[in-house]
């Protein structure tokens, strides 16, 4: 009890959590369980942007994506090493991803149809990432707020080439082209205001987590945020929201907008999106594919170490 | 296109090509590894090949007025000129992800004969490709180390693994041929200058494979006749398939911009 | 392609794009297939679902002056309308040759479909569309037929047979709720007298198939709610390089005489 | 010995020996290897071209070239029960197809690179089987004369239809287009004519086949028919045969041709062209990914005849 009162005095404080400190065992599990999960959602959203990689229009593109998804699997390795710090292991987190016992961020259960996709990917989904994500480089676990710093440095740069690469099409590519980043937009739009959760007063585990300063901002205000910013980038743009209710609110000082389908909302996270099905599918193929591979590697570096045991 | 290439061109061409195939399907990895660091490491070796295959592709379409892209993307199969090796797909039945085993030695083996090909074109009388083959050779030494290493570990590692690592050697056996073979190309390359005949890579290749097949206990099969000629623009049954993918959204959105 | 269709033309080509994306899937086996006799058979039945969305595309095509071969090689992903479920490759990991069981599975659900859609499109006010279907529903109960015999055939076979008959089953049993969705096409359709809406099929569909699951010993799922939305242009990931395959030489050799 | 002299005097009256008839043993095995070869080469002959269906130009040449491929499935179910009529099974001949052990036309360890290689096979591979096969249908076991009779009928219609193909496109098409045409007849000239089998000084089974009526021409008469054909075939057509040798010989009354490269047909023959692997991995992977299929197929007819024995 006076551990936690410690504790909760450093929280207050804005002091940083370290691995070896003290801390309450359900702040270790909810921090586990959200890193993790920012963690798989980086591994899976590799699949949708990858789908992609050999079919980009030119080779700067290429390159550029290549490097993009490469990116994202690295910060499933920084978070998955600051998941560890709280005495998870990798193998554990990956099983949980892989039984569907643990989840990943939803947007990444819809396909990526056109090349569009990629740069509204990068523009909107990517774009709503860090708004999520900036507050939790103040996160109070140190480990995990030191990951996020390099993450969303990261991730602003993807958000800027996604949106680079849209307005050199909306600005001097043909029609089909710029039809292909309005479709694009119409399909993303609002599984992307979803990313920021169910609207504060169906999202439970929100108020411990501002209070422990694992969260800084609540949904809603995160989702006003991002439609704020994102508006104005619509119009140099040159792309149409699609949704006819929004409109600047000179009362509130932020944009309305219209309702969201929270029925798709808990039918995707339920597990019945478009993709839901094939990305876990993707994700365990590739582990079970790979087993020899791991084995193998693992008895290698055994019989080495017997070699040098020997020698010595 | 209609582009009529020179010797010199022809030379470049199946350096470059090589190198852009090879990237195509390493990427294919990208999201699909037996463990994360792979993703991270296959994509990484996908760049470099990329970022090889530009340079060059940018240096031989200077003097056709063409870009990197209109020769990437509007040749047709027959005016590429990659090694037929570079284009298998990973797993013999086209199934995702491929075979890890295939993966490795044929990167192993691509990256040694890079790694020994940019060393004789660091001499190069044209100062461009002396250039590329500096940064790429650094590139080409730690795709051999990484790849040679996986290939001793797979190969030394289980009884399973070793099995699938011989099995991968085996079906890439065949292939090698062409990467050593000697023709007017050649032969125009070595009197400009501009690179040695690939011949003459042969000895040396052969002696380190053999060196890390031997680390890896693993058997170089019997040597075979050269069938293969994608250095002359006369592939596998793959490369239209890859490409009908590759050059896909440049066919179908003439004109576009991206 | 710049053309906007009606929701007559959006009707017809639902049905036309998901027998041709199913022709294209089917005719995959051609070489591959277990036995001889189903090389012929999965062939034949490419054939058939291949004349039937020719037939609907040279009729839809006619009012917007366009050939089957514009609308088949012309358009783009989002222009396409067929049911996610025809696009879907034979195996989850794209191998070749692909998943029989899945094969059979989809055939079955498909051709059952098929037929109780051209049973009522008999009596469709456009008389083209009847004549088309006159044709097609004879065909399609063969379809039926076989293979609805294999998945009895292979749901009560062996073990190993039975488990990947359900693995199939389970596979696909998501996808076809797209398949009785009602919306404004279809109400479109029906006051038309063009044909019915989809989701009129659906009870004799599913009173059909149930028997042909109990004589297979195979179970229905659970049913799921629809994700799908390949009927208005918003398909599964798999389209999209089907289509970089389907389409590449006519925008390969552009002006091209076939 | 009796016997043996009225089979041969069967023959030389030009009579049809049938499947219940007395034959000589070698007689039978040479059948039996002939037709058996002969039913592989076009199952495997539906590979390459199977290579082109997902990707025809037009939905009438897909119509065209998956009809095709069937009816050369269609021709191996023929010939196939052609050979059965000699004693051997369809999984005997299979199993020797699919362990190396039995040959197909090497002609198919060609790979088709583009779509007019579709055409070029229809044109002068299938061209090369007709001038090959049409004397078949008067040889003298009569189920295999007969099944041939059917298979030439079909081969002929196929040749028409690749030569029309390439007509119109070498009379309508683009540069490039053409340029396609000439690159597949440049690849497919050479391996065509070696489609005729070693020069009649080096064929050492010809003798007795044409002896026993099973063969009625020799290699080099059959090849010299196929030059004399296609030489005038190709001026039609507006493409250069890639020989700079072919000419008219008035004294022979024939075109005269450059020589063959030999070694490259033993080198294909000997399991060393650019797709011999491939071909017999593709047949042993439908084999064996089909196994399941066969066995399931086998394990419900015997429970539906065990029924019926109940029933009974």
């Amino acid at each position: 009890a006076a551990k936690e009162a410690a504790f909760e005095a450093r929280i207050e404080a804005g002091d940083f959590i370290e691995a070896k400190d003290w801390m309450p065992a359900h702040y270790r599990k909810t921090l586990v369980r959200q890193i993790s999960q920012h963690a798989h959602s980086e591994i899976v959203g590799m699949l949708p942007e990858g789908n992609w990689i050999t079919r980009a229009p030119t080779l700067k593109r290429k390159a550029i994506l290549l490097a993009k998804v490469q990116d994202e699997g690295g910060h499933g390795l920084y978070l998955y090493a600051a998941a560890e710090t709280l005495g998870t292991s990798r193998d554990e987190m990956t099983r949980a991803l892989l039984t569907g016992k643990a989840k990943y961020s939803s947007i990444f259960n819809y396909p990526t149809l056109t090349w569009a996709d990629v740069g509204v990917i990068g523009w909107l989904v990517d774009g709503a990432a860090i708004m999520n994500q900036v507050p939790l480089c103040r996160c109070s676990y140190g480990p995990y707020a030191r990951a996020m710093i390099r993450v969303c440095r990261e991730e602003s740069f993807h958000q800027r080439q996604g949106y680079e690469s849209l307005l050199v099409i909306m600005q001097n590519g043909t029609a089909a082209q710029k039809a292909m980043v309005q479709d694009a937009v119409n399909r993303w739009w609002w599984p992307s205001l979803m990313m920021f959760g169910p609207p504060d007063d169906q999202s439970p585990n929100s108020e411990q987590s501002l209070r422990w300063g694992i969260k800084r901002f609540t949904n809603d205000e995160l989702r006003q945020k991002f439609v704020d910013a994102t508006v104005d980038q619509a119009k140099v743009l040159g792309v149409t929201l699609p949704d006819p209710d929004i409109r600047w609110n000179e009362a509130r000082g932020h944009h309305d907008f219209g309702a969201i389908n929270w029925d798709e909302f808990w039918r995707v996270v339920g597990g019945n999106g478009p993709c839901n099905r094939e990305r876990l599918a993707a994700r365990n193929r590739a582990w079970d594919e790979g087993a020899w591979v791991r084995e193998a590697a693992m008895a290698h570096a055994a019989k080495q170490q017997a070699q040098h045991k020997e020698a010595a | 296109m209609d582009a009529s290439f020179s010797p010199r061109d022809r030379y470049l061409l199946r350096i470059a090509d090589t190198a852009l195939i090879l990237s195509q399907r390493n990427s294919e990895w990208c999201g699909h590894a037996p463990v994360l660091e792979e993703d991270l490491a296959q994509s990484n070796m996908a760049l470099d090949w990329l970022g090889q295959a530009r340079a060059l592709l940018t240096h031989v379409g200077a003097a056709h007025g063409l870009d990197e892209d209109q020769l990437a993307m509007h040749r047709l199969e027959h005016q590429f000129f990659n090694a037929v090796l570079a284009e298998l797909p990973h797993a013999p039945d086209g199934r995702q992800p491929g075979d890890f085993a295939f993966t490795v030695a044929r990167n192993t083996a691509l990256s040694l004969w890079f790694t020994l090909l940019w060393e004789r074109l660091l001499a190069s009388s044209d100062p461009e490709v002396a250039a590329i083959a500096a940064k790429a050779l650094k590139e080409s030494r730690y795709h051999l180390q990484h790849s040679g290493d996986w290939l001793v570990r797979l190969g030394d590692g289980t009884a399973e693994s070793h099995a699938r690592l011989q099995a991968a050697i085996d079906r890439l056996w065949p292939l090698l041929p062409e990467l050593f073979e000697d023709d007017e190309v050649d032969a125009a390359a070595e009197s400009l200058g501009l690179g040695p005949r690939w011949r003459d890579l042969q000895a040396p290749w052969r002696a380190q494979m053999d060196a890390l097949l031997a680390r890896a206990t693993l058997k170089a099969p019997a040597d075979v006749p050269n069938a293969h000629g994608g250095r002359r623009g006369v592939h596998s049954e793959h490369l239209g398939h890859l490409l009908s993918e590759l050059q896909y959204l440049q066919r179908a959105y003439p004109g576009g911009v991206w």
